[in-house]
């Protein structure tokens, strides 16, 4: 099993990619793409590194669906401050002291960090103990922390059990 | 064009909808760029209001392609990617700067700490 | 609209011929490069500028003409393996001679 | 089968072999690239004279490649003058290589694979009948060439060939606007069919079409090193090793053949409102070359660079007789450019073993030890020397001779009668001052105890012996390049010829 | 047949002395006098047919087409000089044997000598002009070979050089009148030229034709103001000189008026400029060989002041004045060679020329003395010498003359007085050297030669003698049939010593009383010619040589700076020099087609691309600036490509874009990325004149041909893509199909682009900063985090994208090289972001090998259709139904393209991944976070 | 009325590349000119897409795509080179 589909996730994302370029589900298109989808990951296993499995699915399409709400809310706030107050604004650097080591949610939540309300993650300090913010506009760093803290990687260590 | 206009009116309402609100959208993420006042406030807008700009351009034409000829997700690739790489961009962007050192805004706040970066470290070579 | 992209491509020319009349190694490839642009675009609008009729058979009434599209794509790798192979030629230059100046040391035209 | 595709030939067995030569092979690959490269090289060699004796039977080979008709697809168009250039580069490239495979091939890396892609450039530039295809092909020489210019290394010789190659890149641009212009107008790329739509121009588009075709002087009067563009090729070709240097010796041509090509078949006698657009240009830019020429060689302080310049006043001659534009003087300019192909290619080898031998002093004009093979190369430099001033018997006499024979006295023609004798004067001067300090004026003391190998002197002889050939077969070879200017004159028989060549159909 | 041996014998005989290089001398010189005496075996056996009033002749074609044949002849004046040249030539053979020493190389002498031989009998023989001038060339060469026979002197290289310059100089001009002439007769066959001698003289360039033959044979005799070179030839061995300055190289000048004479003589052009360039040469040649204290030195001079003699005979003309030159000739010939030889005599057994130093030998050397006693006295022209008879005769033609009207007695006066200067410069040669007092000590203890050396000496001065006492019994047939072919007249030649008390005698009794003074009052005339010393014509020629190598130098240092910014300048000025008239005839650029109306984005696209194109050019001095403008010309222009319906080009444009970006920042980082202001302002001003000429230029074209009416053969391609290519995505069909031989170029350009690179890194040793333009140290972390897992996880999804472009470009927007290239890209992101060794350790691909493959795959593709005869490149598709999955199109134009996808990839990695290699491992790193 | 929209929004992306190009020019740094490129980079993108809306095609798909794709790669390639000065090590 493990020789033939290394990483069942990535296949199925390959599949969906393909699918989403052909625009179509035709037998050929699908069957075509489920040898690409199986192909692909063996060709570059070698390169695939030991990224943390995703234990709970169902909870990281809960986290899609929240983070897609918060862009877009990320979006109306930042774009309020550019058009309204910007000389006004007081940006900050602080840390977010991280509770996980695992890359792949490390590096989930600081994507989400910088996608998200005006957070944007400048540097994953030294061990890997918490990422660098530029707060686009906060007084207070510690409210921020908490969020991501509660918001994103609580469920992220749900997702990836770590 | 004209295909545009034989569209439902519904359909042609949330198009333009979305079309509006993606170029309003980067639009502002852009002047944003032009006018914020350091490095580190600038890269917040394009990186945050542009990538959905685009999202929202994204979904009006998903929602064109699909009256016209069934259902058309393809689009949605486009935002996959910039979603999956807008982030590492701005990282890497943010790096940069706060290795050269550039100036922030008076108004900047830094609780950093000694250490917290690397490029304060001496090298050893 | 013909007016704008023959002047467009015309100073695209102007700028990068102005690199490449430069002293140093790098500004020139970097003028052959941007040339090339220019070249591309040129070669691309003999067969005159058509909106909206990508030669994609089946998608339009009336197509652009192909054949500079297929010319300009052979120009566009060709144009590239040259950048590649110019800009390290560059590089090695200046590691084996000290400087990237093109011109000779001794004359005036470094000065 | 083979027959029917030998048109191709001399460009495929090239690039399969530079595709091989690519491979890895092995531990000790050196004695199998040589093998493979000078198999290859005969084999060209027999099909390139196999493609001569088609071509002078049945007068012109068409190669619709793909088996499309032309203009549509690209065609090889292999015409007697064709022939003869592909020939003449297989004749030339074999004893290159064989000189190259002493040890030269381990200057650098990939000198096996890129010989053969120069080969195969060189070849589908002759052979080609497309416009486009053309530029493709200068391409696939010059990156070549880039590439060998640098073979073993060096600050002069990198420094020589970033010069060479930005201001050939430069010239690549030129070309493509220049084919550009000219699909602009025409709305075609073959050239014979090119020829057929440049007769009917007139007014503003045959005025623009000159820009395109003017445009073109530029691009092959560069490759050619036609003054004021020839400056890369001194410092190129004096500091490449010898075994490029003298491969190089055909890349010159090549200018002079795109020259000879379009300028007949498309801006030719019968192209109406076009027709010569650049003989005056060339007459003029011939001579001046000529003198720019004369001027190196007497200038040069080293060998190489005085055969560098050789070759200049070899293209100015060579273009300002054709500029004359008629039979006699094209076959006659035709001739010396086989001559100068391989008495240009024999004394770069030339320079090179000497310097080897000569050890310090290398290849400078100044006095130096004697060399192990003294007197052979005394002998060598002596043949080369009277072959390429055009002293009598050899070569370049003859050649010398026809061309000034072919240009009939007239006021027009006293100007290249002048040229050619005043350029052979300055060449006798400056290379037996040459020949005086490296070979006479040697150092007391021991000889050199560096010998080049035999092989290599071998290949030398063998490129020199080719002047001695042409000079006691003067009259075939000068019949040949005869009725190579004459099939070049009757433009109105290509585009008959290329148009109308038949698909293969399915049987 | 025979005739041809004659001159064929010594050619390639010419092999022979070298081929028995290891042999004792005494072989190598028997076997060389066999060639000449071959020669004169035959010549004897033709003589008479000759001498009869036959001319023998031998044809062989060799380049008929443009008149030059192997044709000779033997008519009376070949046969005069043939005589001369065998018959001198054996006996410098046998004196040579003699006087070389044991180091010299005697082979190469005789195989010189052999050779020089040979162009002088192909001078005299030839019937064809043209076979004419190229013997006269190769005396031109093997006498530079003779005369730098001992080239470790550099006497000798000069003497040899100047010699080949004056004379090869000469010979070219010859040539060219040559060519005239022949150009007029209409043919270079000897007979012919004759039979148009008439339209020669007459025609319009009958005087360009003159000039230049007699600036060949005046150049070859060593006519005034030519004369400089032949004392300079004197550093050859004595041998060389005896033959070439007496018989042969320098007759031939002589021989070419001779043989022209029926052609070219007779106007008064001719009469004018040959006789008085004669006279002038009799007499400076004579006042310079009293001067010279070099025995050969004197000769030499007295060589040209006796080739005066002749040259002013021919222009006079007459048949007693050919007569007297033709007879002079053989008599110069006699005794020059004679005096020559006897100089080598004295040299060899003395160790010096110098007639300062010798002194009294007539005891030490008596036979040589008696012997240069006789020949000297002819050369005085003193009876009953053979030089005698032929100086009166000339002494009688100069008196006989009217050529100069009342001016005409100068002439008979000069003469005499060069007579007097012969006769003075004689005494000298005697009595400088055999008298004047004992002999003092020098270099050798002189005695006289083997008698083997002497014989070619004895024997001259006895035909001198011979000659002197019976001319017409020895020489008057030959002379006849020489001064009838020169003539074209017949000829009865009375020869005899004594003609009775007449003027000639008279001038001749002057003469000799007048060199009797002279010789005696020599000092004075050393002491007046001494402030001319330093004067030296090998000196002079050396100065000019070395002073036009300096000038061509200097002027290349100015206009060949090395400089490629003024290469490029000139490339570009000459487009536009070249370009501007034809556009200038333009006489509306605008054609007929109208313009479409501008929208906002293009126009918002072309004010970014042009503000990105000045920026380019104008931030180039803060380089990494100059790239991100350089990208967004790139990106703009892709833009352009998508507007105008090319989505091909657009995403090649784009990818493209990116990789040749990555190219250049990983370049800049071994090259400066700042540079202060290299040019000046005028400069600049320049370059912006150039640039906007060249825009204008181009912009020109540009806009000519988009308002033209389109015309091409594309609608072919659209009406075939489908049906005769499989594919609705015209754009490819081409590049895989109709132009696919094209694309075969355009990847094996790349293949050997990444070959070319590969060589290029092989032994690069790249200057590498250590810190960045500001100094500052570079960050320690190598491969982000957030960067190396996007990287990762990018590299499949690009695959998958890749498959999907790759194999739907048929027939819409993509192909294998746009797939190829995003592969290639997503794998740079990989050595990006997780470095070289990372991705080495985990993909083995050896990318030569693959891009080789690549064209391969293509080039294989292409010759499948050779199995079915068709020619290369031939595409084959068919749709095939399977089960399932339904109707799928298989073309062969997707393997082809496969080819490119590979190679594409193979290359573009091959390039990237090894110039990232370049780096050292020990930079200061930090791995991971 | 989606032709006016269309037109709207072309004409605001259009200005927003410029006041990308505008920022480009101006820096002041390095990092602001690379993030200007980088929105020039994602502006272009939406123009594409809207191009395709506007002459209602797919054929600007892949070309938006890619840069969807690369576009970044310039963007991190200019970060390293600020960063490490080499790209691939
Ligand atoms: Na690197
Ligand atoms: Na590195």
């Amino acid at each position: 099993m493990n020789k033939i589909l290394p990483a069942p996730m990535l296949s199925l994302f390959l599949l969906i990619i393909w699918l989403l370029l052909f625009n179509s589900v035709s037998p050929g298109v699908t069957l075509l793409g489920i040898a690409f989808a199986l192909l692909i990951p063996i060709l570059f296993k070698p390169a695939w590194p030991n990224f943390a499995k995703v234990k709970k699915p169902h909870l990281a399409v809960v986290y899609f669906f929240i983070l897609i709400y918060d862009i877009i809310i990320a979006n109306f706030k930042v774009a309020a401050l550019i058009v309204g107050k910007r000389r006004s604004i007081t940006p900050a650097f602080f840390v977010f002291p991280l509770d996980m080591k695992e890359e792949l949610p490390v590096t989930i939540l600081a994507s989400t960090i910088t996608l998200t309300p005006g957070t944007v993650s400048c540097e994953i300090t030294r061990g890997r103990k918490g990422i660098l913010i530029h707060a686009f506009s906060e007084e207070d760093p510690n409210e921020v922390i908490e969020t991501i803290r509660h918001r994103y990687e609580r469920r992220l260590k749900e997702i990836f059990q770590c | 064009m004209d295909a545009l206009n034989e569209l439902p009116v519904w359909s042609q309402w949330l198009v333009g909808f979305f079309i509006l609100l993606g170029a309003i959208f980067a639009f502002i993420g852009s002047l944003g760029l032009a006018v914020l006042p350091d490095f580190y406030t600038r890269l917040h807008a394009p990186t945050k209001n542009t990538t959905l700009g685009i999202g929202g351009i994204v979904i009006a034409a998903i929602i064109v392609m699909s009256m016209q000829n069934g259902l058309s997700l393809s689009e949605l690739l486009i935002a996959i990617f910039l979603f999956l790489t807008a982030p590492i961009s701005a990282h890497i962007m943010a790096k940069a700067a706060l290795h050269t050192e550039l100036k922030m805004f008076h108004r900047t706040k830094d609780f950093r700490e000694e250490g917290d970066a690397y490029e304060h470290e001496k090298t050893d070579s | 609209m013909e007016t704008l992209y023959s002047v467009t491509v015309g100073i695209l020319t102007a700028c990068s011929v102005f690199l490449i009349l430069r002293g140093r190694s790098f500004p020139v490839v970097v003028g052959i490069t941007m040339l090339s642009y220019a070249v591309n675009l040129f070669l691309f609008s003999t067969g005159r500028l058509t909106i909206d009729g990508a030669p994609i058979l089946g998608t339009s009434d009336s197509y652009a003409d192909p054949l500079p599209q297929a010319l300009v794509l052979t120009a566009i790798v060709i144009g590239f393996a040259m950048t590649a192979y110019s800009i390290i030629l560059a590089v090695r230059t200046r590691g084996e001679v000290g400087t990237d100046e093109v011109s000779d040391s001794n004359s005036e035209d470094n000065r | 089968m083979w027959q029917q595709h030998l048109a191709i030939l001399p460009i495929l067995i090239p690039l399969f072999t530079a595709l091989l030569q690519l491979l890895p092979w092995g531990d000790r690959p050196q004695p199998k690239r040589r093998a493979i490269g000078l198999a290859a090289s005969i084999l060209t060699l027999v099909a390139s004279a196999f493609l001569l004796i088609e071509v002078n039977s049945q007068e012109m080979l068409v190669y619709l490649l793909g088996n499309w008709e032309a203009p549509f697809g690209i065609v090889l168009m292999v015409d007697k003058l064709s022939a003869m250039m592909m020939l003449l580069t297989a004749i030339l490239a074999l004893p290159v290589l064989v000189y190259g495979c002493y040890s030269e091939d381990n200057l650098g890396s990939h000198f096996h694979a890129l010989f053969q892609f120069q080969i195969m450039g060189i070849m589908g530039a002759f052979a080609t009948g497309d416009l486009f295809n053309l530029f493709v092909f200068f391409e696939v020489l010059l990156i070549s060439s880039y590439a060998l210019l640098m073979h073993g290394g060096g600050k002069f010789r990198v420094r020589a060939t970033l010069h060479y190659v930005l201001l050939n890149l430069l010239g690549s641009a030129l070309f493509l606007i220049a084919i550009g212009t000219l699909y602009g107008v025409t709305g075609t790329l073959n050239m014979a069919d090119m020829a057929v739509k440049i007769q009917a121009l007139s007014g503003d588009q045959a005025m623009l079409a000159k820009a395109g075709a003017l445009m073109l002087l530029i691009v092959f009067g560069l490759k050619a090193a036609l003054l004021p563009l020839h400056f890369w090729l001194p410092q190129a070709y004096s500091t490449t090793s010898g075994v490029v240097a003298a491969l190089f010796a055909i890349m010159t041509k090549v200018g002079v053949y795109s020259i000879i090509r379009v300028y007949t078949l498309i801006f030719g006698a019968d192209a109406n409102e076009l027709a010569l657009v650049a003989h005056d240009w060339l007459w003029v830019m011939g001579l001046l070359t000529m003198l720019a020429g004369a001027l190196g060689i007497l200038a040069a302080r080293d060998l190489r660079l005085m055969v560098a310049y050789l070759v200049v006043i070899s293209v100015g001659t060579i273009l300002t007789a054709y500029s004359l534009f008629s039979t006699q003087t094209t076959g006659a300019a035709l001739f010396y450019l086989v001559h100068s192909t391989f008495v240009t290619g024999a004394l770069f080898l030339l320079a090179d073993v000497m310097a080897f031998e000569r050890g310090k002093t290398a290849s400078r004009i100044v006095s130096g030890k004697q060399m192990a093979n003294h007197s052979t190369y005394a002998v060598m430099f002596l043949v080369a020397a009277v072959a390429v001033i055009g002293l009598p018997p050899l070569s370049g006499f003859v050649s010398k001779l026809m061309i000034l024979e072919s240009a009939s006295a007239s006021g027009h023609n006293f100007w290249l009668w002048g040229a050619i004798i005043g350029a052979t004067f300055i060449m006798l001067v400056a290379v037996t001052r040459a020949g005086s300090k490296m070979i006479w004026h040697t150092l007391s003391g021991n000889p050199s105890e560096q010998s080049a190998p035999l092989g290599k002197r071998a290949a030398l002889a063998s490129l020199l012996l080719l002047s001695l050939i042409m000079t006691v077969f003067a009259h075939p070879i000068q019949q040949y390049t005869q009725s190579v200017a004459e099939q070049l004159e009757r433009t109105e028989d290509y585009p008959n010829w290329v148009l109308k060549a038949p698909e293969v159909s399915d049987e | 047949m025979n005739l041809l041996i004659i001159i064929m014998a010594p050619l390639f005989g010419a092999l022979l002395p070298l081929l028995l290089k290891q042999t004792p001398r005494l072989i190598k010189t028997g076997v060389t006098l066999l060639i000449p005496l071959t020669g004169i075996a035959i010549l004897l056996s033709y003589a008479p047919q000759t001498l009869s009033g036959d001319t023998p002749k031998h044809f062989i074609e060799w380049l008929p087409s443009i008149g030059l044949d192997f044709a000779i002849r033997l008519d009376g004046l070949s046969l005069l000089f043939c005589s001369l040249i065998l018959g001198i030539g054996v006996l410098i053979i046998g004196y040579a044997h003699y006087y070389l020493s044991y180091e010299d190389d005697d082979s190469r002498f005789y195989a010189c000598l052999l050779l020089f031989m040979a162009s002088m009998l192909g001078i005299v023989m030839a019937d064809n002009i043209l076979l004419m001038w190229a013997f006269w060339e190769l005396t031109s060469i093997s006498s530079f070979l003779l005369i730098g026979y001992w080239f470790h002197s550099s006497d000798a290289r000069r003497g040899a050089r100047m010699a080949l310059a004056t004379t090869g100089a000469g010979g070219l001009a010859l040539l060219a009148g040559l060519l005239i002439i022949g150009n007029i007769a209409g043919s270079y066959q000897f007979d012919d030229i004759v039979a148009s001698a008439e339209a020669i003289k007459n025609h319009e360039y009958y005087t360009a034709a003159l000039v230049l033959l007699l600036l060949g044979a005046f150049t070859k005799s060593a006519q005034f103001p030519f004369q400089f070179w032949l004392p300079h030839a004197m550093a050859a061995p004595t041998p060389v000189s005896a033959y070439l300055h007496s018989a042969t190289m320098v007759k031939a000048g002589i021989f070419l008026l001779a043989r022209f004479h029926p052609v070219m003589a007779g106007t008064e052009l001719w009469l004018t400029t040959v006789t008085v360039t004669g006279l002038i040469t009799m007499l400076v040649g004579a006042y310079f060989a009293l001067l010279k204290h070099d025995l050969k030195g004197l000769l030499a001079f007295s060589t040209v002041s006796h080739l005066g003699l002749i040259c002013m005979l021919l222009g006079i003309g007459t048949q007693a004045a050919v007569i007297a030159a033709m007879f002079h000739i053989i008599n110069h010939a006699c005794f020059k060679a004679a005096l020559f030889m006897t100089a080598g005599i004295i040299d060899h057994e003395s160790g010096t020329r110098d007639m300062r130093k010798l002194q009294g030998l007539m005891g030490l050397m008596p036979i040589t003395a008696t012997l240069a006693m006789v020949v000297a006295a002819s050369m005085a022209g003193i009876p009953p010498f053979n030089g005698f008879m032929s100086k009166e005769l000339f002494l009688a033609q100069a008196a006989q003359q009217h050529l100069f009207g009342g001016l005409s007695w100068f002439v008979p006066v000069l003469a005499t007085v060069g007579a007097a200067l012969s006769v003075a410069y004689s005494i000298r040669f005697i009595h400088d050297v055999f008298f004047n007092g004992e002999y003092k000590e020098l270099p050798k203890k002189p005695h006289d030669p083997p008698r083997m050396m002497s014989a070619p000496v004895a024997l001259l001065a006895l035909l001198c003698i011979a000659i002197g006492l019976a001319p017409m019994p020895i020489v008057s047939e030959l002379l006849n049939s020489a001064v009838t072919a020169v003539t074209h007249s017949q000829t009865e030649v009375k020869l005899s010593l004594w003609h009775g008390f007449n003027i000639p005698l008279l001038m001749s009794a002057i003469a000799v009383v007048a060199g009797i003074l002279i010789y005696i009052a020599r000092d004075q005339l050393f002491t007046f010619n001494r402030q001319f010393d330093g004067q030296d014509a090998k000196h002079n020629f050396e100065r000019l040589v070395q002073k036009a190598s300096d000038t061509s130098s200097r002027l290349f240092d100015k206009l060949d700076t090395g400089s490629l910014q003024r290469y490029m300048a000139f490339v570009l000025i000459s487009v536009i020099v070249i370009l501007l008239p034809s556009l200038i005839d333009i006489s509306a650029i605008t054609g007929s087609s109208p313009q479409q109306s501008i929208d906002t984005v293009s126009m918002v696209g072309a004010i970014v691309l042009i503000g990105a194109a000045f920026g380019t050019a104008t931030l180039h001095r803060n380089r990494f600036v100059m790239l991100m403008m350089l990208s967004v010309v790139g990106l703009m222009v892709s833009l352009a490509f998508a507007h105008f319906s090319a989505p091909d080009l657009a995403m090649t444009q784009l990818v493209v874009e990116v990789v040749s970006i990555i190219l250049m920042i990983l370049a800049l980082f071994f090259m400066p990325q700042k540079t202060n202001r290299a040019s000046s302002g005028h400069r600049v001003f320049r370059d912006i004149i150039i640039a906007s000429f060249i825009g204008g230029i181009v912009a020109t074209l540009n806009f000519a041909i988009l308002t033209t009416p389109a015309e091409s053969i594309s609608d072919f391609f659209i009406a075939n893509a489908k049906t005769g290519g499989g594919g609705t995505n015209v754009v490819n069909v081409i590049l895989v199909d109709f132009r696919g031989f094209d694309t075969l170029g355009e990847i094996t350009v790349l293949a050997i682009a990444a070959a070319g690179i590969h060589k290029l890194l092989n032994k690069l040793k790249p200057f590498m900063p250590s810190s960045d333009v500001d100094g500052r140290p570079w960050h320690r972390i190598k491969h982000p985090l957030m960067l190396t897992n996007v990287a990762n996880l990018v590299l499949p999804m690009a695959m998958v994208v890749a498959a999907y472009i790759f194999l739907r470009g048929h027939n819409l927007p993509g192909g294998g090289f746009i797939a190829g290239l995003i592969a290639a890209s997503a794998m740079i992101l990989q050595y990006v972001a997780n470095g070289v060794d990372w991705v080495k350790e985990r993909f083995n691909v050896n990318y030569q090998s693959l891009m080789s493959i690549g064209v391969m795959i293509a080039a294989l593709t292409g010759l499948g259709s050779w199995l079915f005869n068709k020619p290369f490149l031939t595409s084959w598709f068919t749709y095939l139904d399977w089960p399932v999955v339904g109707k799928w199109e298989f073309a062969t134009a997707l393997l082809f393209d496969l080819g490119v996808f590979l190679t594409v990839i193979g290359a573009t990695m091959m390039i990237l991944s090894n110039f990232g290699k370049m780096t050292t491992r020990h930079r200061p790193t930090h791995e991971g976070n | 009325m989606l032709g006016t929209l269309l037109q709207i929004a072309f004409l605001l992306f259009s200005l927003a590349i410029l006041m990308n190009f505008w920022r480009l020019v101006k820096g002041p740094d390095l990092p602001d000119r690379i993030l200007a490129l980088d929105t020039i980079y994602i502006n272009s993108l939406a123009l594409l897409l809207l191009l395709g809306l506007y002459q209602n095609t797919q054929t600007y798909f892949e070309a938006a795509l890619l840069i969807a794709m690369f576009g970044f790669v310039g963007t991190i390639a200019a970060g390293k080179f600020l960063l490490r000065g080499d790209l691939i090590e």
